[in-house]
């Protein structure tokens, strides 16, 4: 069967926020790979423990480009802490609900973000260098 | 907002005649055809002569067709009903592997009931090789089912020479013929075909309707149960409306197939031409020639599908892609795949199947609007690299 | 010529509420159902409406209704899907001996492959008894399946019960509600059941349309292979009209249920009244209470059913009888005779079957008609001795 | 599948001829039975070698009404041997056709005859006597 998405995903989909690259980044994770037909960069800039800007670039459907959209738009300005906590549900929440076999195209973002914050705690950990 | 539908081999609008001959059918000859009465046999007649028309653009007797409820039971009947028939004399079946699920997922339930099961590979082009088939030929074999032509990217097999290979060996050979029928001419005399699959809804008849034509004297068991209607192979009361459309939608197609089939080719290449000369790294799936006539596949570099058919459809335009994000994880199409796509190129992947409804306006109005959309996803994507 | 339509059991006339509703489905909103656009989203919601309108007659979850292709379909997905889903737990079906063909073909099929299965007599009335089922069932049973209302002779059994005492034993039950739907208030929460079959023809829907209840959680293993459609249960392209005229059918029958159930009633008991005060030596078939509202079922002594239904609708009555002279010999209705009804009087047999469109003039039509008939046979017939 | 009669079918089926008993026939053969759904009686009067009377009753759907009754009136008037060449393609034939189903039914009456006659033969055979 098909599926639906409302307004506000489609809105994200066809005015998609933050997405590009930064070329200073401090960050840049990508999760999925083209052959699993599901793809993200994520560029981060961080100050102060809080995410300064972040963009995005992915190669996936409409759903993967919304969650994407809204995710950057909502973590920018947080710290890092109050970031990790906007999980996939937060961000299906946010956009209003997904079709059910779309929910797990929300998982990309926040993970994506996840990966890149623990590698980047374990590059500047002071312990570890 | 303009709407363009350009998924006919998802399915196709019913023609206006075709409905108008359903109608009297639904409330004033509504009988049940196995009935005595004049009810009954208003039913009966209107189902024989529809079992005239669908054997006219076959090539079949009208006795060698059974109505089913589509494409896909037509698919089971046959595969299975051979299968269960010729157990005593074999337990191999020869198939390929760009075909339907229709097919592929019986086949696959055979092979978990004991039989064995042959998918043979198909060139970049989509077609299976008539060397491959007769070597994967063996004594236990009882079964050749191969496609007429794909679903998606609108190979046509040849059928015929196939067909007198099985012949020969005394092997069935069932064609699954949903998307060519009304598209490709076909006699199934000419080329030698045990079974064929049709789906009514693939040629503007409605929905929940098909045919498989079984060839005479072909061992066949049934695998649904019941009232013995159409000669046992299908019970169940007959779908009196549905099946009036669908003989009236073959006697169309019969009636206009040149036509069509140039009609929809000059707008097949017109739109193959201009896509492929608008938009770089694109590359067109399928083969250029024996190529439905209403069929256009092509991929687009570091663009998703799902995400395309999404933007089409924000601008009226209904198609479809070879990229399917279900549930769990993003599946590439195994007939893509199966001709040597790369993954990432088999997401990329959109078809536009033409109808003999489509216009030189539907073609213009795709070649106005796709090439930015294209551009769009392409400036998103972490995959795209500007030259 | 005047005609009165009184075949109901065979199938009805759709709806003029049913058809609007269909329409726009043919040539409009023509998407498939799987499609990822406007057209496939359009089918989509219109196939869910639809579930729910199917679920809310029966009082079950949308999520527990499958769509198919009849009545047929239904039993062979629910008997087969059942029986191999737990053939590891057991092997043995318990049915009645008056089930449709639909369902006992199946348990015959079934039996070829090693299943064991009962066949429960009935009564006089055509019931199955309680405390048969209750001591047929063994350690094997996996599966009872008990039609709700008979087809024949409006036996309506008391599935309640029965579903309790499989629920008990953690067997799954499954009943053909093919009849009774739209004719007897029935819930599946309240009567235990676990699978139902429906069939649109017979509520005045298109034909060519069923659905299957499966209580969410039961297992049941998929007859038919294909795309996935209907959660794999029912693979192949939506009958989107078709399902979406059944659902219409459900909705009307749903609102009107009491109001249709004491129309037909009271037209059914003018009318058995009537025939047997008429003529001498006609007997009911069938029971006197808890029996369909629309059936009628009475013999004549003497008279062969089928020469009887030509002369009525020589006069343009459409009714059927239990009897059918086929292609090698006649045979008399397995329910008939199961119910203990000699040979003679199950060849003679009338089915009057009503709808909510038939009207007190056609009542009396019959009555008019029928008896002159009766005599005129009669006097032809070497069984005849007038006292 | 249903099946369909054409007039003539009907119109013997309607207006049947020779139907009743004959009280003094010479014969009197019943073929089939009520538990076979299939019966017929054929009451024959003979003279000079000739069928001069033939009647019938059947239990018996459309068609086997229809062909009794255009058999008695085939054969009436006949000698025995012209009558017993009036088998049951001869019946259908003059009927204009049956449907397939319906043919087997044209086989009561002819059954019938030749069973009487066989049996009026053995009966009257002086060698037997
Ligand atoms: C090649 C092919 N075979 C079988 C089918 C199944 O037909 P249906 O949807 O009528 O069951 C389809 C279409 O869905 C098809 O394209
Ligand atoms: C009790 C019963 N079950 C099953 C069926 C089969 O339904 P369908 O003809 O829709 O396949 C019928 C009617 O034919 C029926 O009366």
């Amino acid at each position: 069967m098909g599926y639906e998405f409302n307004e506000k995903v489609i809105e994200h989909f066809e005015n998609p926020r933050n997405v590009g690259e930064i070329e200073d980044a401090d960050i840049v994770e990508t999760v999925g790979s083209p052959v699993c037909g599901d793809m993200l960069t994520l560029y981060i800039k961080l100050k102060d423990d809080k995410v300064e800007d972040v963009k995005f670039k992915t190669f996936g459907c409409g759903a993967a480009i919304a969650t994407s959209s809204i995710f950057t738009e909502m973590v920018k300005g947080k710290t890092v802490d109050e970031a990790l906590k906007i999980t996939s549900d937060v961000v299906v929440d946010a956009l209003g609900g997904l079709p059910e076999k779309k929910v797990h195209c929300s998982l990309l973002a926040p993970d994506a973000f996840h990966n890149a914050i623990e590698k980047y705690k374990k590059e500047h950990d002071p312990k570890e260098q | 907002m303009k709407r363009v539908y350009l998924d006919n081999s998802a399915t196709t609008a019913v023609d206006r005649a075709v409905i108008e001959t359903m109608l009297p059918y639904f409330d004033k000859a509504y009988g049940n055809a196995s009935s005595f009465h004049s009810f009954g046999r208003e039913a009966a007649r209107a189902l024989e002569s529809a079992r005239d028309q669908v054997a006219t653009l076959i090539g079949a007797k009208p006795s060698e067709i059974y109505f089913t409820a589509g494409g896909t039971e037509s698919d089971n009947i046959a595969i299975l009903g051979i299968a269960y028939a010729n157990r005593d004399k074999g337990n191999h079946i020869i198939t390929s592997a760009i075909e339907h699920p229709a097919v592929l997922e019986t086949c696959r339930h055979l092979e978990e009931s004991g039989f064995k099961v042959t998918y043979l590979p198909v060139d970049i082009d989509g077609r299976v090789s008539l060397s491959d088939l007769r070597d994967a030929i063996t004594e236990e074999t009882i079964l050749i089912t191969i496609m007429h032509a794909n679903n998606e990217i609108g190979t046509i097999q040849h059928v015929r020479d196939m067909g007198a290979l099985a012949r020969d060996r005394n092997i069935a050979f069932h064609t699954d013929a949903v998307q060519s029928i009304g598209k490709v001419p076909l006699d199934v005399e000419f080329s030698n075909i045990d079974l064929l699959s049709i789906s009514s809804h693939k040629l503007h008849g409605p929905k929940g309707v098909g045919a498989l034509y079984v060839r005479e004297g072909t061992a066949i068991t049934p695998v649904i149960f019941g009232g013995g209607h159409e000669r046992g192979l299908r019970p169940s009361t007959e779908n009196v409306p549905g099946i009036v459309g669908f003989g009236k939608a073959c006697e169309i197609a019969h009636n206009r197939l040149d036509e069509d089939i140039e009609h929809m080719s000059s707008l097949r290449d017109k739109l193959i031409k201009g896509i492929l000369d608008a938009i770089p790294k694109s590359v067109l799936n399928g083969p250029c020639s024996d190529r439905l006539c209403n069929n256009v596949n092509i991929s687009f570099e570091a663009v998703e599908g799902e995400a395309l058919i999404l933007a089409l459809d924000r601008v009226g335009i209904a198609a479809s892609t070879g990229s399917a994000c279900s549930s769990k994880k993003s599946t590439a199409s195994h007939v893509l795949l199966a001709t040597g796509l790369s993954e990432q190129m088999a997401y990329g992947s959109l078809r536009i199947s033409l109808s003999r409804f489509t216009t030189e306006d539907d073609i213009g109005y795709v070649l106005e609007k796709l090439p930015p959309i294209v551009e769009r996803l392409r400036s998103m994507s972490p995959l795209w690299k500007e030259e």
